[in-house]
């Protein structure tokens, strides 16, 4: 699939703020490349374990839809979740703790790469069993509205994901409840093209996964996934739509991934080194680089000092999760139930959760 | 103290945990228009309204997946599955997403969920609809189990599961729902991880949960007929599991019966058994007996079925067996 | 909905096969019918015990599919299944006798009414979980195509089960297979407006069920459900397309369920009378009556005929039951595995299934 | 007698079967173009073509299910689950379809299927990624549960799973696929059912399966450099379980240890030694121990998850304890 046979909306001038946003986006792009660079380097390096899936190439797509949300809005991913941690504003350096399992990590090193939780900025995991997130989002966009907000969530999730019930029953609950505005939620279906080593074209009977969405009622479209004001100009009219309906929307960003699917991907027998370039030749942050110049409002000494910045940034990551110190023992067993003892015993104390009685 | 049956202590919970809590929600198929299929959620529709009462399609995965989120985000869902066999499409959310997300995010969430509807055989309902799902539940960290027996622990136990920060595995009986039974009025609730002598007897203790308490005490009448007194120990909950209760009794009766409807292998029956060993081995003058169910799928014909799940008879002879008077 | 929305193909002459076809239908309509009738009575007076789903108001979706197809095709279907087996020639003192739980039942009475199986005439049950039995005709009718057969497979599936990802799943499997000629399977969808009190509106997003198929590229249409003749006629077709490209293919037909749910559902708090009333003023035997009537071709002499034949054979069929004996009480432990201990012991004896090695 | 890695030995099991049998088809995700993600199906799809060897999308419950249907119509569908944890959302599938048809369709057709993949933790999966689910699905009649230990195991048990007229949970180990070790050559076929006795001893029998055997053998060593002599029982086999063997062991050390990696509550060693005390109670000097993991979801921190699995010097101790020596 051509990333290309998707439209791309013809560059036209940008707003101030449009250009303000760019600025500081580009600088977060380039920050989340590097993280992912060095979070490779450091899986080779052994600090860090288990799966590591990075988002190099994807950028655009989540950077686009977070810069178009509120500060008290929610999402949910899957497990190629570092950038959007980022993105959120997670300090880097509380990311790559997880990923190197200590204390300071984002989940207390007890989540690792496919469970990064960032609660406090919104970002409500991580998750490691594909589309097995999708239903947790459908509901806390119903919950959002139940509790009388304008909160809105976001869904990310691959185009993998689209193949499993895990996907499709609560699609079907957001096109019932969304009609009632009460299930406020975008998808924002990540189309890298490939699930592992399975092309969309292998997995999905119709390609055009948007459209699967309207067999649920959702309405939705499809877009290019690659050019970051693109993607923020389109999510900010979706999310406008969708705070004020408390529908359901949905769009398919086609994009790609650079890597392997994960860091032992390495032979990637599904694709070739054509592919890969050609793919690499449409990377969403020189895409961006390019615009922001030819408006004017980068330089060569600009996009020096961000990439000066995100190396410092992400060299003081590393050294921030080196020199923190794994979880205590005890912590193997906290976490498990919130409820102490006592609390079970008598079993009539309210252990509130976030809402009051 | 008013006498109800399991079927209104169940609603009367319900009912009573919604007033006091607009973030108690209900969701599940036929819950709301149709009334429930056990009538659990009876007229709750009208009193609470759709926003609250909430019916969904056919997709268990989906609803039990929805009601995890809205349980994230601080509402407080109660799931009904119409039966328990219908929860295995939705395990991955209960045992992936419901039970781990707590400790996978570092204790940033918690989901207070509980999950509830009728588990074991019914009446004929074949090998799909007829499995009690406890020792499958039970075996995973991160949840409660709980199944009660009488109304007064539906309520009870219902009222601490729907106030607990973390998913409950709610079992009910469908064949207990007519049954009637006193349950105080108070603002009343019943502690998780903590089993009931339902019966004292100081020759051997029989240990059940849920329908099964019932057949243990009418074979310990059976057995009283004949000079053996049996104490009845009423699990209440498989996790936690108050193995105290049980091994206080064994230190008295040194015998013990564990009865479970399900098959054998790998039952809950077992890892009971085995808390008796571990904490209570010294005083055993006999080797523990599981009475189970027969280890095949469930058969329709009725004349199968009632030899596949345990009965009295097979109560009374274990504890037999454990006297030497087999 | 209102089933007439969709429209009925308009009456044209019968050919000599359809009439014959319509009257041996028509025949097997009014047995099935009276089948059921006296299901329920016996489920009232407790011969019948768990849960029992009839069919009367659906009987000619399943007659004009099974009707055209070959007696080496297959088919699956949910729980509402008594029909299903009647019409494909199952003797209906044998279908009884399961309900009854007797040793001479269909599965030797250890299936019961949800699980009613005719291998030997390709009925391959009989399913209780809802919508379980889809990826099995999926798998089935993949195993068809593997083995160098002209065989089809039908898979008979209700509204509600459209919701679930037992659904999805395997439609989009059948969707990639189709398109390479090994999955010769039909999806009916049997939309009898209801999935036990939820109504298709409140439980599907969108109620154009048929169009979901679309976002698995497979072929389908929705059509009245309620005229044999018109089933039947779809039933060829889409039968003879299927078997000659290997494709998937879907239909949806509109229906009504006339009884409850299932015999428990007494009070039907979810629908009025008179939309039962008006939905029984479209029976499907009556239609066919009609149309035969109307081409010359039944008199009220057949008619009585036929009723009578219908009465002697449901009586014959309770008799039957009434009469066979129960289970020997070791089949409790038998067919739960296939294998003997010996088997099991040495580990290479080939316990050949149906194939050859 | 050839060296073989696991990997190899169930690859060429699955190449001998195919080639005798060609009812025998491969089912799963990235299974053929990609090679199988832990390459147990390398080269297959070149060797036999996309009609054998089906890359599926992801939809664990979809091709299971399809592969109960193949089954169904006389093939003899192998199916990878990428890992065991995938599997849960195909349990409905697998419980109540290929576990129960034979049954409810009172012996008219049957599932000849094996469900294959790694099962249990790997290293740093984390908790949703790391269970080890032999309990849940051993409790279910109508499925075998085969765990095999070594290369001639994973041969040897993988055909007679293909050659099984009933659907096999066919439980492999990540950590395993790398091992090394001497697989016969000729038609080589294992019985389910039937343990092994993998060292022999006098003073303590402990029992394990799987990875868990690797433990207890370089525990059974440092035991034995302190004169204690551990008799190694390696299961291979949950369902059917072979108590006999270890029943006769027992009868000659009169003391057990029984390993598992998963959650105790619940858990497979329950049964194993329930099994041990309802046939060999007089047997026994000392009570059984269960050596378990940690009774949580599994965390991600290395440091964290050594210590939620059980280690050789947690058998040691254990088996020291059941001599008193603690
Ligand atoms: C239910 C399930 N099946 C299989 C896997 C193994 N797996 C992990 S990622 C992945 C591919 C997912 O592809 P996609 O949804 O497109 O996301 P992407 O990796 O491209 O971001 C697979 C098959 C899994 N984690 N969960
Ligand atoms: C997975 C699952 N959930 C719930 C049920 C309970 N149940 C039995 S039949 C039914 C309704 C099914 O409706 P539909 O598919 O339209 O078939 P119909 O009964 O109309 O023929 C429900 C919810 C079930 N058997 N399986
Ligand atoms: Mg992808
Ligand atoms: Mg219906």
């Amino acid at each position: 699939m051509d990333t290309r046979s998707v439209k791309t909306a013809s560059p036209r001038d940008l707003s101030r703020d449009e250009l303000a946003a760019s600025l500081e986006w580009y600088g977060k792009m380039v920050l989340a490349r590097r993280f992912e660079d060095e979070a490779e380097r450091e899986f080779r390096r052994g600090k860090i374990g288990g799966y590591l899936h990075v988002y190099s190439g994807q950028e655009a797509v989540a950077a686009g839809f977070l810069s178009a949300i509120r500060p008290d809005d929610i999402f949910f991913t899957a497990y190629r979740d570092h950038a959007h941690a980022i993105f959120r504003g997670a300090a880097p350096g509380a990311v790559m703790a997880e990923l190197f399992g200590k204390a300071t990590g984002l989940a207390k090193g007890k989540g690792g790469s496919m469970h990064l939780f960032d609660v406090a900025h919104g970002f409500y995991g991580g998750y490691g069993i594909v589309g097995g997130h999708i239903p947790l989002a459908t509901g806390a966009a119903y919950a959002l509205r139940y509790q009388k907000t304008e909160r809105i969530c976001l869904c990310f999730l691959g185009d993998g994901a689209m193949n499993s019930g895990s996907f499709h029953e609560p699609a079907n609950l957001a096109g019932l409840w969304g009609k009632q505005g009460l299930c406020p939620i975008v998808y924002i279906v990540e189309n890298n093209q490939y699930a592992m080593g399975t092309p969309v074209e292998r997995s999905s009977a119709v390609t055009n996964l948007a459209g699967r969405f309207s067999t649920y009622a959702i309405d939705n479209e499809r877009a290019d996934g690659m050019d970051f004001i693109e993607v923020r100009r389109l999510a900010e009219r979706v999310v406008r739509r969708v705070r004020e309906t408390g529908g359901s929307y949905a769009v398919e960003l086609l994009t790609y991934r650079f890597a392997g699917h994960g860091a032992a991907d390495l032979f990637q027998p599904y694709r070739t080194k054509e592919e890969i370039a050609q793919a690499r030749s449409r990377d969403p942050i020189t895409i961006l680089e390019d615009r922001l110049r030819a408006a004017g409002a980068l330089t060569d000494e600009q996009v020096k000092r961000v990439h000066a910045d995100a190396e410092r940034a992400v060299t003081e990551a590393v050294r921030f999760a080196e020199e923190s110190p794994p979880p205590a023992p005890e912590e193997l067993y906290k976490d498990v139930y919130g409820a102490r003892d006592e609390d079970e015993k008598t079993g009539t104390r309210d252990r509130g959760n976030t809402g009051t009685r | 103290m008013a006498e109800l049956t399991y079927r209104d202590a169940l609603r009367s919970a319900l009912i009573e945990e919604m007033d006091h809590d607009r973030r108690v929600v209900l969701i599940g198929e036929d819950i709301g228009v149709y009334q429930g299929t056990f009538r659990v959620t009876a007229d709750l529709l009208k009193r609470y309204g759709p926003g609250r009462v909430i019916d969904t399609p056919i997709s268990e995965l989906g609803f039990v997946g929805a009601a995890i989120g809205m349980a994230m985000l601080g509402l407080r869902p109660v799931v009904e599955v119409m039966t328990w066999n219908f929860s295995l499409l939705a395990m991955d959310q209960i045992v992936n997403n419901a039970a781990k997300l707590r400790y996978f995010s570092g204790g940033q969430v918690n989901v207070p969920m509980v999950i509830r509807g009728p588990n074991g055989a019914g009446v004929q309902l074949s090998a799909q609809h007829s499995q009690s799902l406890e020792a499958t539940y039970a075996h995973f960290p991160g949840l409660y189990v709980v199944a009660p027996a009488t109304p007064a622990e539906a309520k009870g136990l219902l009222r601490t599961a729907i106030r607990s920060d973390d998913p409950v595995i709610f079992l009910e009986n469908a064949a207990l729902y007519g049954m009637k039974g006193e349950v105080p009025d108070s603002d009343f609730a019943l502690p998780f991880g903590k089993a009931a002598v339902a019966r004292s007897g100081r020759d051997v203790t029989v240990v059940a949960y849920s329908r099964m308490v019932f057949a243990a005490l009418t074979a310990a009448e059976q057995l009283a007929a004949e000079g053996i007194e049996a104490e009845v120990i009423n699990m209440r909950c498989l996790r936690p599991l108050d193995a105290a209760t049980i091994v206080e009794s064994v230190s008295r009766t040194h015998r013990a019966v564990v009865v479970q409807e399900q098959w054998k292998p790998f039952g809950a029956a077992a890892e009971i058994a085995m808390r008796i060993y571990e904490d209570a081995f010294d005083q055993l003058d006999a080797p523990v007996e599981r009475v189970t169910g027969a280890d095949v799928p469930m058969p329709y014909a009725r004349t199968l079925e009632v030899r596949a799940v345990p009965h009295e008879a097979d109560i009374v002879a274990a504890v037999k067996k454990t006297l030497g008077k087999d």
